[in-house]
């Protein structure tokens, strides 16, 4: 029975009493459209929508769009609401949510800026201690929504409020910037600074681990007629073509060399994330608590236990990125962090209709989070009126994601 | 499927008493299982019988009483990987693959780090499996497999996990006859190898093809603990009725009920139908009918029940109602399907007919509407009886009845009851085929799609079989044998 | 009231040797006057030199405030009268994570200078130092730039003498004995700074007034009410209080309508930057308003806009710091309503000759 | 199996597998305790700790905080929230959930300022409009939730940017106030202000239909021993101890005098959502389809057409808080309500635990609201620092809260 709302997003209320099971099909079908219907290709419906509204805007807009520095500069920016909608996407998984991923992401702000230049911490210490804060508010998170069985909205709205009310007694209500002679550490600064860049090795080794990760991915896709053998041959095949492509059309090289600190650990987190998700058993513990806490219990999952973690990952996530927050403003300013909350609610749901039909994934929320920034960007480069901006926005949004509950009701 | 099983250690169980708030459903069970046995659990719903499975697995805690695994003694058997437990819901997560099924809670297979080993993971599921034949369903998603399959799936589960002991609550009264033959066969297999096996349900079949010993919870007391070899059918409908006045007997009918209703206007009429899994479906139901559905799963069998309904439509063909016919059904899920946990009985017993008691201003009219719904809820017996109670604490055959009392209060033209009396117990089931006497007297149509056979010998005058979504020609019940059903199903 | 302490402080300083007493209270009504007359003096620049041709962004606070978007309509003006080029203004949404990320685009796509309204730069201190480190110019529009002024060039009318002409106001309407209670943010600098101008006012000329002060967060002030000020209103009996110095008059006219809405005849509000409502307000009566003090936003803008093209082209800047800000209330209110406070006369053709565009 | 989280808010996740239920007595046991145990006592542990907060706030502060003006003038100035509290609460019973009902607020101030000043047209026109805004903005969340099936959340944040949008192109993005000339009605300003009182007959009647309503009320907590008749005479015994109370404690007559049209407004639209969601068969409709949609559509109920209803609905009401704000702001802000959304939600989750076991209500949703902004409100009165107010709030709603969860897992 698909549910819908934050618990299982899985669209088709209609059809969800009457129609129990995706059907295999029964009579061989011609296998170009069989490999159409599957899944995989289906969910895949929205990005294709997103590549061409961005296509339309490099159309309109040329190069002012469709320029390697600024649109990452965009994703570097936003790095912290990625990282918060993976913070989010974690509960959500476990069949939770957590409003206040936002507020522990300024707390962090706040103590990373200030225990580095108020206090004169070195800078490992500032770390491991903000780290440690946001296992702590995930603790408490987990404690008061598992153990103590207080409603999920209730006890995140409050430890939410209780984290940024730290935030504000810890800096008496004002902004946090250093003052002179308590600089911050020049590594970190740079750390949050999009003009300096990582070693491009340590981009390349995350490039050849994407390929890999695609080459395994891709068996999922096999063909039913194929054998192993010729499918481990065309995996390498497409996985060449794909990079070349993206080296020949997007300039891949000049993507490496340019991406900086903030997008290298966004891509390191997210690939601990996806294999946090899929290669180990607690991935599995949290997608089955979050799909039937009960049958997870039976089968032997400790379900609290497993929920508990996902709040403290999502409390850890959330820490780092307001560490990562203070180190590209230099500054605290109250709250700052706030407004993320429904960015990265949105990128953990995009990435349900992203990729996937109706689960949560580590890379669907992530792209989903950049696609959503990059729409809005391309209308203020296109001089949309600011008032307009909205109503386009929201607009948009739906339209991609609708795009593909609409495929979906087609084939139902 | 040669395995054997190390003999299991023996179970001992002494004075078990549990209480919900200030209701006792257990006094003081007392039950001895030795290793190897095949134990059939029976007794009426709400009789306690999976109170007492839950207790053993640790869902619940017992309120007295102890419980002893060989010279051990426990709190409760859960998370012992030599005990395995299979509820009335399987324990299986939907969206998931049956391989991500198997490894849940299970020592994890490594290569490096936290890195899971999917090799071997598969090759270990595919042991499980082979077990009860189902290996080809490792990658599939549980929710893609027919019920039956679903249960073998946690059965294979239990034993791949080392399991000795198994409990089984349940498990086939949701399955078609076949399926639960496989079930069974599978069961019955385990303890040949070896493994000590208690199973619940309410099929007298079951127990006596399978079971060494029957045990009979009545009112959370233990009523009859007997060998069953040498029991026949008629033996163990007498122990499980010893306390009951009912008896399970088919109700005489006139021969001339098939005279009159060829005679009636159809109230309900399918051609040509094609829906879902189903179809072409051709049918034609008239008032004071009873007409018996059945098949395989997968057949499409109840997306004809949907069609009939009307909750499907069809994608080609038409179904006809007659003027103001209504149409009302019990769905064959009732766990997912069927009621709303956290609303009271009261409010799942009258919500289709809320027009019943609507007064001029459009309210409702409580007090009237509580009445009618307290009278309904004493009609069917529904234990406990209260109105007010939610309707997520109900037993699974109490459940069946305020659904079926729901269906009663529409008070329709044509009934469409799938599975009317699975996981009923047996005073239950003669007194539901007595409702169905009972409509068929005041004129309704009843469409009784089941796939227990007893259903379509007991009430139907009629009897179709759906195969592969084509429905055949009625054929009246008289001209019937039990055997044909067989070799049709 | 006897609660104030704990969230201010209560006091009612002793006169000074100058302007104490009765005596000092008729110099301060004098230089209400003068205030509300607005000032005679505009610091300007005098040295023309070649803007050239370069390219600035201009980033206000956030468009959902109306006057972030004025001021940065002005600034198009002014830059493309320097003949420079000048995308459409950016929005800065209020955020200063949005606020630092388009510094950081502006730095990145090698623009010459940016020009920023009401933003607190040092909210944004790394994109403030990448840029300043990459030569960009950056200029703020009624800002206090505090420990980044110089490396940012504000040009700005002074908050904390906001605060004095604010306190003489209330000195000389209350015949010397004011009541006054005033919000402050300590996360927004230049309200402490008007607080502070009010409270050195009030403590060495008006013996028998007191100040309370009170914090407010800005983020609350959304709430209805908003809860400060009608906590205030719980807590104060009637007469207690003769006016509440709002934080700005995007807050004061909510707290105005709570006020009439409460029904308490007792307090009028007070605030800052002479926003529409208010001056409708005032002119009309229509709200308990008592003053509000304006600034010459567009001349601030041109002034800013003069300063980065002289640095951008090596020439040495001047101090626009302090400048001049007028008092309203009834009396000249209608004045400026749909009009700003600022220079009479062509004031821009000062610039633009200077600029060599005359 | 209770789901957690939007879905289905029964707040013990721990024992929900297991352990459902409140159990009715089979022995007989004391009266009185018997009685203490019943759901509906067991409720109100979170409605006594805020009440004994609200106690302790007066011996802390006396006539400061315990004032009926000041009090009344807090819950007169949150009537937008109140009522927004109230659209949320419609669509989570129905087991969705919606948000953009605060830009659909912020849409309807713009709207109702705008027409009425700028455009000048009459008032009735201008309401009936902003209401007919309302229903169009829930008929767009319902077609696409229920019939494109596109994720609520994705949806609902869509069509909030859509409505906010939509206030910032009508009046290109800038505040509206009216301009002198075009001055809004008196009346309408004056429903808006809190001088302004409704006749204090409008006001008994209210209260009398509130003790007729108690009296109603009470006889779902008939002692299982009583009979009918001497019930009834309890019945309006305690009716009449509790007015009397009332009267002498809190000085009823006082607070019906001072009660605002708002007040009066929130009163009556509450009454009329009580009746709805209680005594008609649309409440029953609507809380089967939330409880389990596929159960629901087979028992015959339009689960698509009642949840596009509550969709409506909610949109109405959210229309109406709009227009309430205008009238008591007299002109729009941008963005005005948008703050307003994680307290409507806090409001209606809050109904869960006030007066309540596990289900949303309608007084549990108006009076956890004004609890809310009486908590906060008394903080700062008693002047706590504003950043300690978020600490204590934070802490204060938890607390509140687990007392009662805490109170369900002993009883398990
Ligand atoms: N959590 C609970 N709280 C209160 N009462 C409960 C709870 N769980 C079960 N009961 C009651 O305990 C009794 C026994 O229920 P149980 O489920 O064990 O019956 P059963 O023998 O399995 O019946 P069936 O054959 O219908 O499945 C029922 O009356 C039921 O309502
Ligand atoms: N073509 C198919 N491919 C794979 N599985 C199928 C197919 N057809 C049916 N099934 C499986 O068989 C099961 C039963 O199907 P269906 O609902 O039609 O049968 P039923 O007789 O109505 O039984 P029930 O409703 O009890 O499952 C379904 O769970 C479905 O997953
Ligand atoms: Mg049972
Ligand atoms: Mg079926």
């Amino acid at each position: 029975m698909a549910a819908r709302g934050i618990r299982t997003p899985a669209p088709a209320p209609a059809g969800a009493a009457q129609a129990p099971a995706p059907s295999r099909p029964a009579r061989p079908a011609p296998s170009l459209r069989r490999f159409l219907a599957r899944p995989e290709i289906e969910g895949s419906v929205t990005f294709v929508a997103f590549v061409l509204l961005f296509a339309g805007y490099g159309i309109w807009l040329g190069s002012s769009f469709l320029n390697i520095d600024d649109r990452l500069l965009d994703v570097h920016q936003n790095v912290p609401i990625l990282l918060l909608g993976l913070a989010v996407m974690v509960t959500l998984v476990a069949g939770a949510f957590d409003l206040s991923v936002a507020s522990m992401a300024t707390l962090t702000t706040f103590l990373s800026i200030g225990l580095a230049s108020k206090d004169g911490w070195p800078f490992g210490l500032v770390l491991v201690v903000c780290l440690a804060v946001g296992v702590a508010g995930g603790l408490i998170n987990g404690f008061l929504v598992e153990r103590l069985g207080v409603n999920t909205f209730i006890a995140t709205l409050g430890t939410s409020g209780l984290f940024v009310g730290a935030s504000k007694v810890y800096s008496s209500g004002t902004q946090l910037s250093p003052l002179p002679g308590h600089e911050l550490p020049t590594w970190f600064t740079d750390v949050g600074s999009f003009s300096q860049k990582p070693p491009a090795a340590v981009m390349w080794v995350a490039v050849a681990l994407a390929a890999v990760a695609a080459f395994a991915a891709l068996e999922r896709l096999k063909p039913a007629g194929r054998d192993a053998r010729s499918w481990t041959v065309a995996r390498v095949g497409i996985v060449a073509v794909v990079l070349l492509v993206l080296t020949v059309a997007a300039n891949l090289p000049k993507i490496v060399d340019r991406c900086s600190y903030l997008v290298a650990v966004t891509i390191i987190v997210g690939a601990g994330m996806w294999i946090l998700m899929r290669f180990t058993t607690y991935g599995r513990y949290l997608r089955a608590a979050g799909a039937n806490r009960g049958a997870a219990r039976l089968a032997g999952v400790h379900v609290q236990r497993e929920v508990m973690k996902a709040f403290v990952l999502g409390g850890v996530l959330a820490a780092l990125a307001g560490v990562l927050l203070g180190a590209s403003q230099g500054s605290a300013a109250p709250d700052v962090a706030a407004g993320f909350l429904l960015p990265a609610f949105a990128a953990a749901f995009l990435s349900t209709v992203v990729f996937s039909t109706g689960q949560f994934t580590v890379w669907g929320t992530i792209i989903g989070g950049i696609f959503v920034v990059w729409t809005s960007q391309g209308l203020i480069i296109g001089g949309v009126a600011p008032q307009w901006t909205d109503v386009v926005n929201g607009v948009v949004l739906v339209a991609a994601v609708a795009l593909s509950a609409l495929m979906k009701r087609q084939k139902a | 499927m040669t395995q054997s099983i190390a003999p299991a250690p023996p179970l001992n169980i002494r004075g078990l008493t549990k209480t919900f708030g200030s209701t006792t459903v257990l006094h003081g069970v007392d039950l001895h299982i030795g290793p190897g046995e095949f134990v059939g659990l029976m007794g009426p719903n709400g009789a306690g019988k999976s109170t007492l499975i839950k207790i053993l697995d640790g869902v619940h805690t017992a309120s007295g009483g102890t419980i002893r695994v060989g010279d051990e003694t426990v709190s409760s058997l859960g998370g012992r990987s030599d005990v395995g437990f299979i509820h009335q819901d399987l324990g299986l997560v939907e969206s998931m693959s049956v391989l991500d099924n198997l490894r849940l809670g299970e020592r994890p297979l490594r290569t490096f780090g936290p890195l899971l080993d999917h090799r071997a993971e598969r090759a270990a599921a595919l042991a499980a499996l082979e077990r009860v034949g189902l290996t080809w369903a490792v990658d599939e998603l549980v929710a893609a497999l027919a019920p039956g399959e679903q249960a073998l799936v946690a059965i294979a589960r239990a034993f791949g996990r080392g399991a000795r002991i198994l409990f089984v609550d349940e498990a086939t009264s949701t399955l078609p006859v076949a399926d639960a033959a496989r079930v069974i066969a599978a069961l019955r297999e385990n303890a040949a190898q070896g493994a000590t096996i208690v199973m619940v349900t309410h099929k007298l079949h079951e127990i006596l093809d399978a079971t060494h010993r029957v045990v009979v919870l009545l009112d959370g007391r233990l009523a009859a603990d007997q060998v069953t070899a040498g029991m026949d059918r008629a033996a163990l409908v007498d122990l499980l009725l010893q306390h009951e006045a009912a008896k399970v007997e088919r109700v005489p009918r006139g021969a001339d009920t098939t005279a009159g209703r060829d005679g009636a206007a159809p109230v309900l009429e399918i051609s040509g139908a094609f829906a879902g899994r189903a179809g072409p479906v051709d049918l034609v139901l008239r008032r004071g009918e009873v007409l018996g559905l059945t098949g395989l799963p997968g057949s499409g069998l109840h997306d004809i029940a949907f069609l009939a309904h009307g909750s499907l439509r069809p994608a080609r063909g038409t179904v006809r109602r007659g003027d103001g016919v209504r149409v009302a059904i019990v769905p064959p899920h009732r766990e997912t399907q069927g009621g709303f946990d956290h609303l009271s009985v009261h409010e799942n017993i009258t919500l289709s007919s809320l027009g019943n008691w609507t007064t001029k201003l459009r309210l409702l009219a409580l007090g009237r509407e509580k009445r009618d719904s307290a009278e309904m809820v004493e009609r069917l017996n529904v234990q406990p009886p209260g109105i007010d109670t939610p309707f997520g604490v109900l037993s699974g055959g109490n459940k069946q009845k305020v659904i079926f009392g729901r269906a009663l209060l529409q008070r329709p033209a044509v009934y469409v009851l799938c599975e009317p009396t699975r996981g009923v117990d047996v005073g239950t089931r003669s007194e539901i085929y007595r409702l169905i006497e009972e409509l068929r007297d005041t004129d309704a149509a009843v469409l009784v799609v089941t796939s227990d056979s007893e259903d379509l010998f007991a009430v139907c005058d009629a009897v179709a079989v759906v195969e592969d979504g084509r429905l055949s020609e009625s054929r009246p019940i008289e001209h019937m044998q039990p055997a044909d059903l067989e070799v049709m199903v | 009231s006897s609660n104030d302490s704990s969230s201010g402080s209560s006091q009612a300083a002793a006169p000074t040797a100058t302007t104490g007493g009765t005596a000092g209270l008729a110099a301060i009504k004098a230089q209400v006057a003068k205030d509300k007359a607005g000032a005679v003096t505009w610091p300007a620049p005098t040295e023309a030199f070649d803007p050239g041709s370069k390219k600035a962004m201009i980033i206000a606070c956030g468009f959902q405030a109306p006057v972030c978007v004025e001021a940065a309509k002005e600034g198009v003006k002014a830059v493309k009268a320097m003949g420079w080029t000048t995308p459409a203004p950016q929005d800065g949404q209020l955020a200063p994570q949005t606020q630092s990320g388009l510094v950081n685009k502006a730095t990145q796509q090698g623009y010459d200078a940016i020009v920023m309204y009401g933003i607190d730069v040092n909210s944004i201190k790394a994109a403030i130092d990448q840029a300043t480190a990459k030569g960009v110019a950056i200029g703020c529009i009624v800002c206090n730039s505090g420990a980044l002024r110089g490396k940012v060039i504000d040009a700005t009318p002074d908050f904390e003498k906001q605060g004095e002409q604010m306190a003489r106001y209330l000195i000389a309407k209350n015949d010397g004995k004011a009541k006054v209670a005033a919000f402050q943010d300590s996360a927004f600098p230049q309200t402490s700074l008007r607080v502070s101008g009010v409270k050195n006012v009030m403590s060495s000329d008006c013996p028998a007034c007191s100040l309370s002060v009170k914090q407010e967060s800005v983020a609350e002030t959304a709430k209805p009410g908003p809860p400060a000020f009608t906590a205030l209103l719980s807590a104060t009996p009637t007469g207690k209080l003769t006016d509440v110095v709002a934080l700005y008059d995007g807050i004061g006219v909510p707290m105005a309508t709570t006020l009439k809405s409460r029904g308490r005849k007792d307090m009028v509000i007070d605030g800052y930057d002479a926003e529409q409502p208010v001056l409708q307000a005032l002119a009309g009566g229509t709200l308990p308003y008592g003053a509000t003090i304006g600034s010459p936003v567009n001349y601030a803008t041109w002034a800013a806009v003069d300063e980065v093209g002289r640095k951008v082209a090596g020439k040495p800047t001047w101090d626009a710091t302090a400048l001049p800000t007028v008092l309203i209330t009834k009396d000249n209110a209608s004045k400026y309503i749909g009009k700003q406070f600022q220079p009479a006369g062509d004031w821009q053709s000062t610039f633009t000759k200077l600029w060599g565009k005359g």
